[in-house]
């Protein structure tokens, strides 16, 4: 980043004035900055650092699971590298990865506002985060912990491995969830341009407002539930100790009550990616539109009374079963909606064939067959089959590495002429997204049916008879790998090398088009007055107009 | 929200020489809702926070029904009653304070503000006498209950709650006390006048939370 | 600063602070009355009474923006949402998971006693196993 | 249940193709063909919407329907279940039957009979599973869950633990042997009779040997077979090896400082590799015990020590808890 005004000098064309990467080229002038932009580029840094560190972990498991018997390392490495992968997979890349880095970057160019709400507020969150991070990754330097990311007691109450660090970790990283929550959420009701009503947000903007609702309303009660497991390692108060009256499942419905909120929290910004490139690249109104906005309200709000469906054989009642059961075939309707309006969308669209768009194949696949399989999974007489076993793996993976990655190299090929006003080569990208849908589904497909024929999750060995399909999948991973690294130099070389591109090179008529790529520090000279409907393409007329001109 | 109201009046750094707007949001009325809103929102993450806790002492109470009636006949009635008169009057005061800010009577606030401080301290000392008859009579959590007034199964889960519960409490006392010391300082610095006051309010918001929840507490710990 | 203006005496104030003295008053003699299954009701009632005093006048919420009053109505709605759920998991479970004996043993409520639901076997084999699960020899 | 897995599948599989069909039909017809193309303003018919919701939620709530009534169905068990206590432990699983015999990680049932397991666990959550059964509860401590199958077929089927819970997590398998009614009646006098032989053809992997009696006797009987009782006295004199009176539960000082508590796992370690952890105070002179011992055996030892406490609480074979018979009926 700190080459572009020798670059800029070279190729003689000066932009009118300082992009936000070139305003002030200290390393204080990031650390210390207030501007939006810059840290949801430090956000961008971070997740992808973590993304790598969580598929290292992730490669590991599968070269293991080459074998069914011990193998290259022993069953308490493993147990620990699937705690790690799961911990860093989720609280560390997955739930900051689309709103911190994208969101962050680009929910303000999207409402016309000079910055969020709370600049400062904005900045501790990054550093809240990278202190739960060193904390986690203090934890997994010292051993790491064995529990499994979902820490269940009494297991984890008990377990001697080195789990109160990676807790502690995990509440701070809440804080920081919670920060950029608020955050949006106030941003979004206060700071909207002149013209930006409620239903002429960007889809991507609701989509980020669902998700921070999530993030306010779940998150403290995780905060509250690793607590209570600190304390009860600590100092054996027993709320969950069974010898002393506490119940295991109660620990379950206060962790699901946050986590599973916390998969929409990670899907509902994957959503919100497709929904702004699905109608870029068909350059095309978004099919009901409301719809969409309404569905991502729906996700976040019924997203909440699902929970129990991840305890169906875990003690609960009958009852609750039947409760929760029909509950969570609601989700399923708000996802189904939003994918028939995004196909909708392409109808009668133009449609180019880019890098983004690869991963929008990618994601509806994912998600459709991902989300299919996770309501087949509420359905709860099959889910006592299906309950812990790779099958469940391989459903969550479809929506997490499926659906959100998806969207999350959808969002970084998107933005990246944005972000940083370089374009990549389409070429590699395109190979790349083959490689990676490819190697994913080579990857996740034989776990659906290793868990159909009985496979349970977190084994270190296994029955002999499930090999041939766990080679398969550590096949598929080694191409995922593959692919990720191909996107990695591409993308690096392009920060570097990479030509300098328009102000809007997908020619989209997304509201953070308006200003330059990269944009100015204040984002706009001048507030634009928005007169049209986000991406609306019967004109070629801009979707705004500047306040006083 | 009224649009045109919102229309940026030109350059930036022209804009009046309000010290306190900040340079993205477009009027001091909007800068003050943002904070509001953010506030309120805050509040929201610590209802849910103590949610959970209800929630546990919901379920165990469920399970143990007997054992947490006997429990909480055990418990420091008066400490608790008092400490909810404390509270309340602690939660006027800075009401009070605020309104004094609004009408332009510093002196007054900071005063009132003092007055709760005092009322904080009060009632963090009345917890400290009721932990210590506690510690000594072994009414305490898992595995140290020792008490001989009630050999109840699910007992010392009353203990465990009642020390969670209000221990978090106490921390958001604590929390909410430097808040408001702060708050005081810089009212009797001037720092809030008639036409802006938005932190004095927003601390006073997170003292009445504080306040909020112990409306609950006390009848669930030590009454039924 | 929209209600500036109109600002009105601190006398509302004092009268909210009554009100809650009276309440605390109310809520300490029924709590002490033992009045069995109405005791929980009424507490909880009164303590909404008193929390809505405090979050309407102390907290000025009468006079703020809807987004503000959705925020804190929305915090109540979950809340009650994880403890109704949560508590009808506990209430509703299998009748013998805690039984009589265990060293924390409670007494399973009478109204549990009730009869399981008429079932019928589902008519599908259950012991066959699976396609694609290799027969044990 | 397996009509409903299909149908299930089913639409699953035709709904993410049809998606996936649509959308590259729809890439192919409306490719961008110049790159200043404007589109149409296209805004669905609210009967379309309205038709997204209702179609995938009518989908959704016919599943619930009868993948609930089936639920049911796998929470209630018959009234004429018979019953088994079942017991987890870190890592394996203690069958006892009402009257009778007790086993280790093999449970035998009689086939077109419902069983109804009561089940509980002694340390972690467990969870009980047989993949062919199509079964699978929770097995949690301090509580009681239940489960019933009813087996159509006499055969083997593998048992395995679904929820995470340690090490052995893996390998906390068991199998469940489906004898004819009769050959069941059999074996049960059999194991009264304490004539039990293998009935059980060739030795496999899976193949544990039933215990004989209660565990705590097999494994006394093994402590002499292997010479345990060689270095290790019972009475509480301190011989080469550390005594076995009490050790359960103990807190052991090692030779490097660290003070380990005495439980299953550590006992079960020092036999497989008693090199990791010495008892401050002696040599490390034990040989390895791993690939001697079979998984049940080492467990029938591990309980014997247990068992051997001076005020002898942990004594006798685990008998099932109480309970009530199957209520409704």
């Amino acid at each position: 980043m700190r080459q572009s005004e020798e670059d800029r000098e070279k190729l003689g064309a000066p932009p009118a004035h300082d992009s936000y990467l070139t305003d002030g080229t200290t390393v204080m002038s990031w650390l210390n900055t207030r501007d939006h932009k810059r840290v949801g580029v430090m956000f961008l840094a971070a997740v992808v650092f973590f993304l790598f560190l969580g598929g290292v972990f992730a490669l590991a498991i599968r070269m293991k699971l080459l074998y069914p018997g011990p193998f290259l390392f022993d069953a308490l490495t493993y147990n620990r590298l699937f705690t790690l992968h799961g911990v860093t997979m989720i609280f560390l890349f997955m739930i900051p990865a689309i709103p911190s880095a994208f969101g962050n970057f680009v929910l303000p160019l999207m409402i016309g506002a000079r910055d969020v709400a709370f600049p400062r507020l904005n900045l501790a969150s990054f550093y809240v985060y990278l202190a739960g991070a060193v904390l986690a990754i203090w934890a997994m330097v010292h051993g790491g912990a064995d529990t499994g990311w979902t820490f269940y007691t009494p297991y984890s109450t008990t377990t001697p491995t080195m789990l109160f660090p990676l807790l502690l970790g995990v509440f701070v990283l809440g804080f920081s969830s919670i920060m950029t929550g608020i955050n949006f959420i106030v941003t979004v009701h206060t700071l909207r341009a002149p013209g930006v009503g409620w239903m002429r947000l960007p889809l991507f903007v609701w989509s980020i407002y669902a998700t921070s609702i999530i993030q306010v309303l779940a998150t403290p009660v995780l905060g509250l539930t690793v607590l209570l497991v600190a304390l009860e390692r600590v100092l054996q108060f027993g709320i969950f100790d069974p010898a002393r009256g506490g119940d295991p499942v109660l620990f379950q419905h206060f962790f699901w009550f946050y986590s599973h909120p916390a998969v929409y929290i990670m899907v509902l910004p994957g959503m919100a990616v497709i929904s702004e490139c699905v109608a870029t690249f068909s350059r095309k109104n978004p099919f009901g539109y409301k719809a969409i906005a309404f569905s991502s309200l729906g996700i976040a709000f019924v997203g909440f009374f699902t929970w129990g469906h991840h305890l169906f054989v875990a003690g609960q009642s009958v009852f609750d079963n039947g409760v929760f059961g029909v509950l969570s075939m609601f989700v399923g309707i708000f996802t189904a909606v939003k994918v028939f309006n995004w196909v909708g969308t392409m109808y009668r669209g133009a449609i180019s064939f880019k890098t983004p768009f690869a991963y929008i194949c990618g994601f509806l696949f994912f998600l459709v067959f991902g989300g299919m399989t996770g309501v087949a999974l509420a359905t709860v007489a099959l889910d006592v089959h299906w309950h812990d076993t790779y099958f469940v793996v391989a459903h969550f993976h479809f929506i997490m590495v499926g659906a959100v990655i998806m969207a999350f190299l959808a969002a970084l090929h998107y933005w990246f002429p944005k972000m940083f006003g370089r374009t990549y080569h389409e070429g590699w990208g395109l190979v790349a997204a083959s490689l990676i849908i490819l190697g994913f589904n080579a990857t996740f497909i034989p776990q659906f049916l290793l868990g159909n024929n009985g496979m349970p999750r977190r084994y270190y060995q296994y029955p002999e008879h499930f090999q041939a399909l766990n080679v398969a999948s550590t096949a598929g991973a080694t191409l995922l790998g593959f692919g990720f690294v191909i996107i990695f130099i591409y993308l690096l070389i392009a920060l570097r090398w990479g030509p300098r591109c328009e102000q809007n090179p997908w020619r989209s008529k997304g509201f953070e088009w308006l200003t330059e790529s990269p944009p100015p520090t204040h984002n706009f000279d001048r507030i634009p007055h928005i007169t049209q409907d986000p991406h609306d393409y019967r004109t070629h007329a801009p979707s705004g107009v500047y306040a006083d001109v | 929200m009224s649009e045109a109201a919102a229309l940026p009046p030109g350059e930036h750094p022209a804009r009046g020489a309000d010290p306190h707007l900040a340079h993205h949001f477009s009027s001091l009325e909007r800068q003050v809702d943002a904070s509001r809103l953010g506030m309120w929102l805050f509040l929201c993450t610590e209802v849910l926070l103590f949610a959970g806790l209800f929630t546990g002492y919901a379920v165990y109470r469920y399970s143990f029904p007997i054992a947490f009636a006997a429990s909480a006949r055990t418990s420091e009635i008066w400490a608790g009653t008092l400490n909810t008169v404390v509270l309340i009057t602690s939660s006027l005061t800075v009401a009070l304070a605020i309104h004094f800010v609004r009408t332009g009577r510093q002196r007054a606030a900071v005063v009132c503000l003092l007055i709760t401080l005092a009322f904080a301290l009060t009632f963090l000392g009345i917890k400290a006498i009721e932990y210590t008859a506690h510690f000594h009579e072994h009414q305490l959590p898992g595995r140290y209950y020792r008490f001989e007034g009630v050999r109840l199964p699910g007992a010392s889960m009353y203990w465990a709650l009642y020390f969670l519960m209000t221990g978090l409490h106490g921390l958001h006392v604590l929390i909410g006390m430097s808040v408001l010391g702060v708050i005081a300082w810089r009212t009797s610095r001037g720092y809030y006048t008639p036409h802006y006051y938005v932190g004095i309010e927003l601390a006073g918001l997170y003292w009445h939370l504080v306040d909020l929840i112990w409306i609950f507490l006390f009848p669930l710990l030590y009454l039924i | 600063m929209a209600e500036n203006g109109e600002h009105h005496s601190a006398l509302p104030y004092f009268l909210v602070w009554v009100a809650l003295l009276i309440l605390t008053v109310t809520t300490y003699v029924t709590g002490r009355m033992h009045l069995g299954t109405w005791a929980l009701p009424l507490a909880m009632i009164i303590a909404v009474t008193k929390s809505l005093l405090v979050i309407l006048f102390f907290m000025h919420l009468w006079e703020q923006k809807g987004a503000n009053r959705i925020v804190i109505a929305t915090s109540f709605v979950f809340v009650a949402l994880i403890i109704s759920l949560t508590v009808a998991d506990v209430a509703t479970r299998f009748p013998l998971s805690t039984p009589a004996g265990a060293p924390f043993g409670t007494d399973i409520p009478a109204e549990l006693e009730e009869t399981a639901p008429e079932y019928q076997p589902p008519a599908g084999k259950i012991g066959e196993p699976p396609r694609g699960v290799p027969q044990p020899k | 249940m397996d009509r409903l897995h299909y149908f299930v599948i089913l639409t699953t599989f035709v709904m993410s193709t049809a998606v996936g069909l649509t959308a590259i039909f729809f890439f192919i017809l409306y490719r961008r063909r110049s790159e200043t193309q404007t589109t149409p303003h296209i805004e669905p018919a609210p009967l379309l919407e309205a038709a997204f919701v209702i179609i995938p939620l009518a989908f959704f709530l016919l599943w619930w329907v009868m993948g609930y009534r089936t639920a049911i169905g796998l929470a209630t068990p018959p009234a004429d279940a018979m019953d088994i206590y079942v017991q987890g432990k870190k890592w394996m699983w203690k069958f006892a039957y009402p009257g009778g015999p007790n086993s280790v990680n093999v449970l035998r049932v009689p086939s077109g009979r419902p069983v109804r397991l009561l089940m509980t666990s002694r340390d972690v959550i467990h969870s009980f599973y047989v993949p062919e059964f199509r079964v699978k509860q929770d097995v949690l401590p301090g509580r009681y869950s239940q489960v019933w199958f009813q087996a159509v077929e006499p055969g083997r089927f593998q048992i395995l633990c679904a929820e995470y819970c340690g090490a052995g997590h893996s390998i906390m398998r068991g199998e469940v042997i489906v004898l004819k009614a009769e050959e069941y009646e059999d074996w049960v006098s059999a194991q009264h009779r304490g004539l039990a032989t293998k009935q059980d053809g060739p030795p496999t992997a899976l193949d544990f040997a039933p215990p004989l009696g209660n565990l705590v006797d097999q494994g006394r009987r093994l402590a002499q077979e292997q010479g345990c009782v060689k270095c290790h006295s019972v009475d509480g004199s301190q011989h080469i090896g550390p005594t076995w009176l009490d050790l359960y539960g103990r807190r052991e000082r090692l030779s490097d400082g660290r003070i380990v508590n005495v439980d299953e796992g550590y006992i079960t370690e020092s036999m497989m590799d008693p090199f990791a952890k010495i008892v401050d105070g002696f040599k490390p002179v034990m040989p390895s015990f791993a690939n001697k011992l079979a998984g049940p055996e080492v467990a029938a030892i591990v309980e014997y020590i247990k068992s051997l406490q001076s005020d002898a609480v942990r004594t006798g074979p685990s008998e099932g808890p109480a309970y009530a018979p199957v209520r409704g009926r």
